[in-house]
């Protein structure tokens, strides 16, 4: 199951119904990605981490391909179901205007054994990252950017193409 | 028409969200799509040259640059993607 | 953080909690182990899946060895802490009486990056899994049985052992 | 006095989960303490020598058999764990 959604979400709503919908599922996976405020522009592409010292308070805009974007989704999340033996998934996206420490992003998984629940929470994370129309843009007191796409994302990815 | 579609710094350096385009017959190709906006628009140049690397889908689809076009497609470009 | 407890945990509650201490995070993993129905005695030794259709509610007892779990749990964490940039973590472990579909244990993680609230969090369960003073015994209708240890288990230690 | 533990299914198979027992000269490890628990009781015999395999911890940290034994060590037995 999956949504792309302005909304925020809710962990515990979402687990309660990864649990209901799990059935007899030994182990439950869940990943929260938040907005986090210590990197600048540019930042992700280089490596380089600055403190936002000033405490300024940066935004993130985050771009969809409507219609692309909720394809992209469901295959994600298909893949991992036909590659692990698992009871309940879940994908969340948010778009639109989020500010730091905001959740961004939430992939749930269940199965009967914790290797299978970890590995496919991971693989859909990592797919999420570099494979799924979302671009962000970072803004600060010193501009708006895009982030650029990171090579160790590419990198994740590829331990899965095998 | 093809339905031609921006996205992320892509949309904004080109200043466009989206156009329509009546597939003309000297184009068969994304390659030859991406040749013909230049030449239409010469300020499309300095972004499709400019980037390291523009992402092409064909019917919400990742493609590459020999993908061969029909005349209704959906063709987006946009920038390596940065979700999650 | 570590805690044994007899009582249930709420992964709301410790969600929030993980979120306040770890400040600037971009990632929280959870993992809850929940107690299955569907093996029966022996099961997890062999590897034989047997699925309880008549329905009988087994119940799981949970033992553990006062001093030293808790020293145990510590270390996992300690060297959780020591092995990846985390920015806080947080194993429960419940004891006693349990029945099916009760949540067991709980791990959770939030670092900077994705990656190490995943790896962390998966090292400290395959930890827990056969180095952590716990033992179950699994009850049903026929009868009660100690749960063997899994050489899967043993495996998926070897990994974080180079 | 030593304080020996013992745990889930030895706990249950040697019907108690701890004694005291001062150390006796003879014993300098621990594969020398199980000799002597075995010499104690014959109905250990059946539990030490049936089981595939128990470990064992000293001052709760898990040891090997060869480990020294002081006079007021905790010793505990018990079977491969199954947490989590």
């Amino acid at each position: 199951m999956i949504s792309i959604q302005t909304a925020d979400f809710s962990l515990d709503e979402e687990y309660k119904k990864l649990r209901e919908r799990a059935g007899d599922a030994g182990a439950i996976v869940t990943f929260t990605g938040l907005v986090r405020e210590i990197y600048d522009s540019g930042s992700e592409a280089t490596g380089q981490l600055k403190e936002n010292r000033e405490g300024k308070i940066s935004t993130l805009y985050l771009e969809h391909y409507p219609g692309m974007t909720e394809k992209s989704l469901q295959q994600i999340s298909d893949q991992a179901a036909r590659t692990w033996p698992l009871l309940a998934t879940r994908i969340i996206h948010r778009v639109g205007q989020l500010s730091a420490k905001d959740q961004i992003v939430f992939v749930g998984t269940a199965s009967a054994h914790r290797q299978d629940a970890f590995e496919s929470a991971q693989f859909m994370m990592d797919y999420l990252k570099s494979n799924a129309p979302f671009w962000k843009k970072q803004s600060s007191e010193s501009g708006s950017v895009w982030i650029e796409s990171k090579q160790s994302d590419t990198d994740a990815l590829d331990r899965w193409q095998n | 028409m093809l339905n031609i579609q921006y996205f992320a710094s892509i949309r904004e350096a080109l200043n466009r969200s989206e156009e329509q385009l009546e597939l003309p017959a000297s184009v068969a190709t994304v390659d030859q799509l991406i040749a013909h906006l230049l030449q239409l628009n010469p300020h499309f140049k300095a972004v499709f040259n400019g980037k390291d690397k523009i992402l092409v889908a064909v019917n919400q689809t990742v493609a590459d640059k020999n993908c061969l076009l029909s005349a209704n497609d959906e063709v987006a470009f946009f920038p390596p993607m940065t979700g999650g």
